[in-house]
């Protein structure tokens, strides 16, 4: 699949990897979150092998997968306590804050199933946002979102680089004009 | 002494060793099993109790000797490529895993055929017989898993961990299938073990275990090459290993 | 102020607690299943009490493995499916809290709810009031016991399509010392003897997968995750 | 020495000789079975060869 792929993202960079249907972009990304461990070579964070350091290194990312992995029996809400909950003491207050934030605050009480992939797609991101980490691994995080959500979606991602954040963003389109990031086309 | 058991990692070592160790198996296999048929059938006195039926324990006990032993195999191979990430370990458990099968559907048949002149009935919740049905459902899991799998190295993974696993529960199932017998049956009907018996009677049953124990080896080395082959078909040897 | 194992573990099972309870039939499923095999006995063989009885011990436990290995099949699959098993893999925690979490919730909603149910189908079969305790307390060891060993099965067949079959293929196996200790351990309550032996037997199996099976069950979801 | 007593064994012939015989048939098919996986093996190895060789072409 992927030969002889090498980046290294610092703090304050957003890097775009593009590139065509199954050249293994989404393949990458696992790879980077320690979720698939590559055949040769090695993913280091702060200089150590993931393997070696993989609790903080896990605590210290947000991974938002292709699909906006929410359970639909669970309320946005729910789905937002439970899975940031796992990672860092929460208040109930601060999960609506970050629904606000990505405008699904109207959704938060209701069953993610009845959702729609728009809707989702900002509760996803919300989840992303509330678990405050430092690393950003997104997977597609336009699709489904209008207009008004891609600007939100943008605005979030560049403040989040400004503040010393790092983010590694997966997207086979181009990235909105505002986001001044490094391009690594897997096509090439 | 490391730089043997590394060299055993790399595949192309291996098919090279399997195939040079064939015919000295074979060939062995062929001679242990020739001496103990000719000696148990014609040569060994009836035993006083079984008369002549007794001569069956020359195939059964070898057979379920090497069910057990060949799934330990299987499961070391299984354990080592696991830890270690050997590649080699997941071949070698694949081709070892039907032999297994195969000795325990064996061990099931000879242990049938010769409880019948003894219980009357071809099957009998013999502690011996219930252990090695047992086994041969664990061999069947651990084939049936790994083939389950679309992509080969999963599969192997998978099989492997079953194959740990199940070694474990082997002395557990066998010990508590023992305690179920004992405790309905009072005393134990006629012991399956063999009987203690005169030198004329055991070598021939020590050179029929020798002989599958070889067979086994010989036909791990035939089945391994094609494992490792399977599972190397884009490696460079692979092009000299397989020229026509 | 990351969160402690602990209280990540309570909030895991609350978690698994809420969504089981979300589908209150998804739980009602296994036990009426466990209900209908054990009427089934009964038809098949005679309507006569004294008779149920000698076989009670074996229906019983029997019934229980097959309603309990039906329960298991979902047990990482439905998280699988929709994404949510990677992100809780990723939050930090370590799989093994994870594997250790879902089972303990997976058993308390289905093997805790069998042991409750069984006293129904023990007085159906003829199973005296007297023996209810030992065979209460065996049920749920025994239970423990698979939903471990099932934890394992389920792991390794979470991405197959039809892997319902294959796991009971797997689990069954392993599960039949449980099977022998567990119909004893009731079948001398029954006969008012001492039930001690077995019980022993099978608190010591369900110790020893307890212990053991967390790391397998692991092993077998990373194998497959990866 | 191959009195008919031998072929009799003692009254057991129907249990022996299918034993034995049995034996024979597990131990030649794992045999022939190994041998034809392995040349199926090859034939695979060697196609993938040959396909990898006109890549290059």
């Amino acid at each position: 699949m992927l030969k002889g792929v090498s980046l290294k993202l610092a703090p304050r960079q957003l890097l775009h990897i593009c590139g065509p249907n199954g050249s293994g972009k989404t393949t990458l990304l696992r790879v980077a979150c320690g979720l698939l461990r590559p055949e040769q070579g090695d993913v280091s964070w702060n200089g150590h092998s993931i393997s070696g350091v993989r609790l903080e290194y896990q605590a210290a990312l947000a991974y938002a997968s292709h699909e906006p992995a929410l359970k639909g029996d669970l309320t946005a809400l729910e789905n937002l306590r439970f899975a940031v909950g796992m990672k860092r003491r929460v208040s109930t207050q601060e999960l609506r804050g970050s629904l606000e934030q990505t405008g699904a605050a109207a959704c938060a009480d209701l069953p993610a199933r009845v959702l729609s992939a728009g809707q989702r797609r900002r509760v996803a991101m919300a989840r992303v946002l509330a678990m405050s980490a430092s690393l950003w691994l997104l997977d597609e995080p336009f699709t489904n979102l209008d207009a008004a959500g891609t600007e939100l979606m943008s605005a979030l991602l560049r403040s989040h680089v400004e503040q010393g954040g790092a983010a590694l963003v997966v997207a086979h389109h181009d990235l909105p004009t505002l986001l001044d990031s490094r391009r690594m086309d897997l096509a090439a | 002494m490391w730089t043997w058991f590394y060299k055993l990692a790399s595949p192309p070592y291996v098919y090279g060793v399997a195939a040079a160790l064939v015919p000295w198996a074979l060939g062995g296999a062929a001679l242990a099993l020739g001496y103990g048929l000719i000696a148990g059938l014609a040569i060994a006195p009836p035993d006083y109790q079984q008369g002549e039926a007794f001569r069956m324990i020359y195939v059964h006990v070898p057979s379920a000797i090497l069910s057990l032993t060949v799934y330990t195999v299987m499961a070391t191979a299984s354990a080592v490529a696991l830890i270690w990430r050997i590649k080699v370990g997941h071949a070698v458990a694949a081709a070892a895993a039907p032999i297994g099968a195969s000795f325990t559907i064996l061990a099931l048949v000879t242990g049938s055929l010769w409880g019948r002149p003894m219980w009357g009935t071809y099957w009998a919740w013999d502690p011996r017989l219930t252990s090695e049905l047992i086994l041969l459902f664990l061999y069947a899991g651990v084939m049936s898993l790994r083939s389950a799998f679309e992509d080969p190295s999963r599969g192997d993974r998978a099989a492997a961990l079953l194959a740990t696993v199940g070694v474990v529960n082997v002395p557990i199932v066998h010990f508590s299938v023992v305690w179920w017998n004992s405790l309905h049956q009072g005393a134990t009907i006629v012991k399956l073990g063999a009987p203690s018996m005169p030198g004329s009677m055991l070598w021939p049953l020590l050179s029929m275990w020798l002989g599958f124990m070889l067979f086994f080896a010989a036909v791990l080395c035939i089945r391994l090459q094609g494992e490792v082959l399977n599972r190397e078909r884009q490696a460079t040897w692979v092009r000299e290993a397989v020229k026509p | 102020m990351s969160v402690g194992a602990v209280a990540a573990f309570n909030l895991l099972v609350r978690r698994e607690l809420c969504l089981s309870f979300r589908r209150p039939d998804q739980l009602l499923q296994p036990l009426l299943f466990f209900l209908i095999v054990t009427t089934l006995f009964p038809l098949g063989l005679s309507p006569e009490l004294s008779l149920l009885r000698d076989m009670a011990p074996g229906v019983l436990w029997v019934a229980a493995l097959l309603s309990s290995l039906l329960s298991l099949d979902g047990l990482f699959k439905s998280d699988a499916d929709d994404g949510t098993l990677e992100q809780l893999a990723l939050c930090g925690q370590g799989l093994t809290l994870i594997v250790v979490a879902k089972t303990f919730a997976h058993w308390l909603v289905s093997g805790a709810a069998l042991v409750l149910v069984s006293p129904l189908v023990g007085t159906a079969l003829g199973i005296p009031v007297g023996a209810f305790p030992t065979m209460m307390l065996s049920l749920g060891l025994g239970t423990l016991t698979l939903s471990w060993l099932g934890a394992i099965g389920a792991g390794l067949t979470v991405g197959l399509k039809r892997g319902n079959v294959l796991l009971s293929l797997i689990v069954l196996p392993l599960a039949m010392p449980l099977l022998i200790f567990g119909a004893s351990a009731t079948d001398r309550a029954i006969s008012g003897t001492n039930a001690a032996g077995a019980l022993y037997f099978l608190a010591a199996l369900c110790v020893f997968t307890c212990t053991l099976a967390p790391f397998a069950a692991t092993t077998a979801l990373r194998i497959t995750l990866e | 020495m191959m009195s008919s007593g031998f072929w009799a064994m003692g009254g057991y012939a129907r249990y022996v000789w299918p034993c034995f015989g049995f034996s024979c048939v597990v131990l030649a098919w794992n045999l022939w079975s190994a041998r034809r996986f392995r040349v199926a093996a090859r034939l695979r190895a060697r196609r993938a060869v040959e396909m990898a060789a006109v890549d290059e072409s």
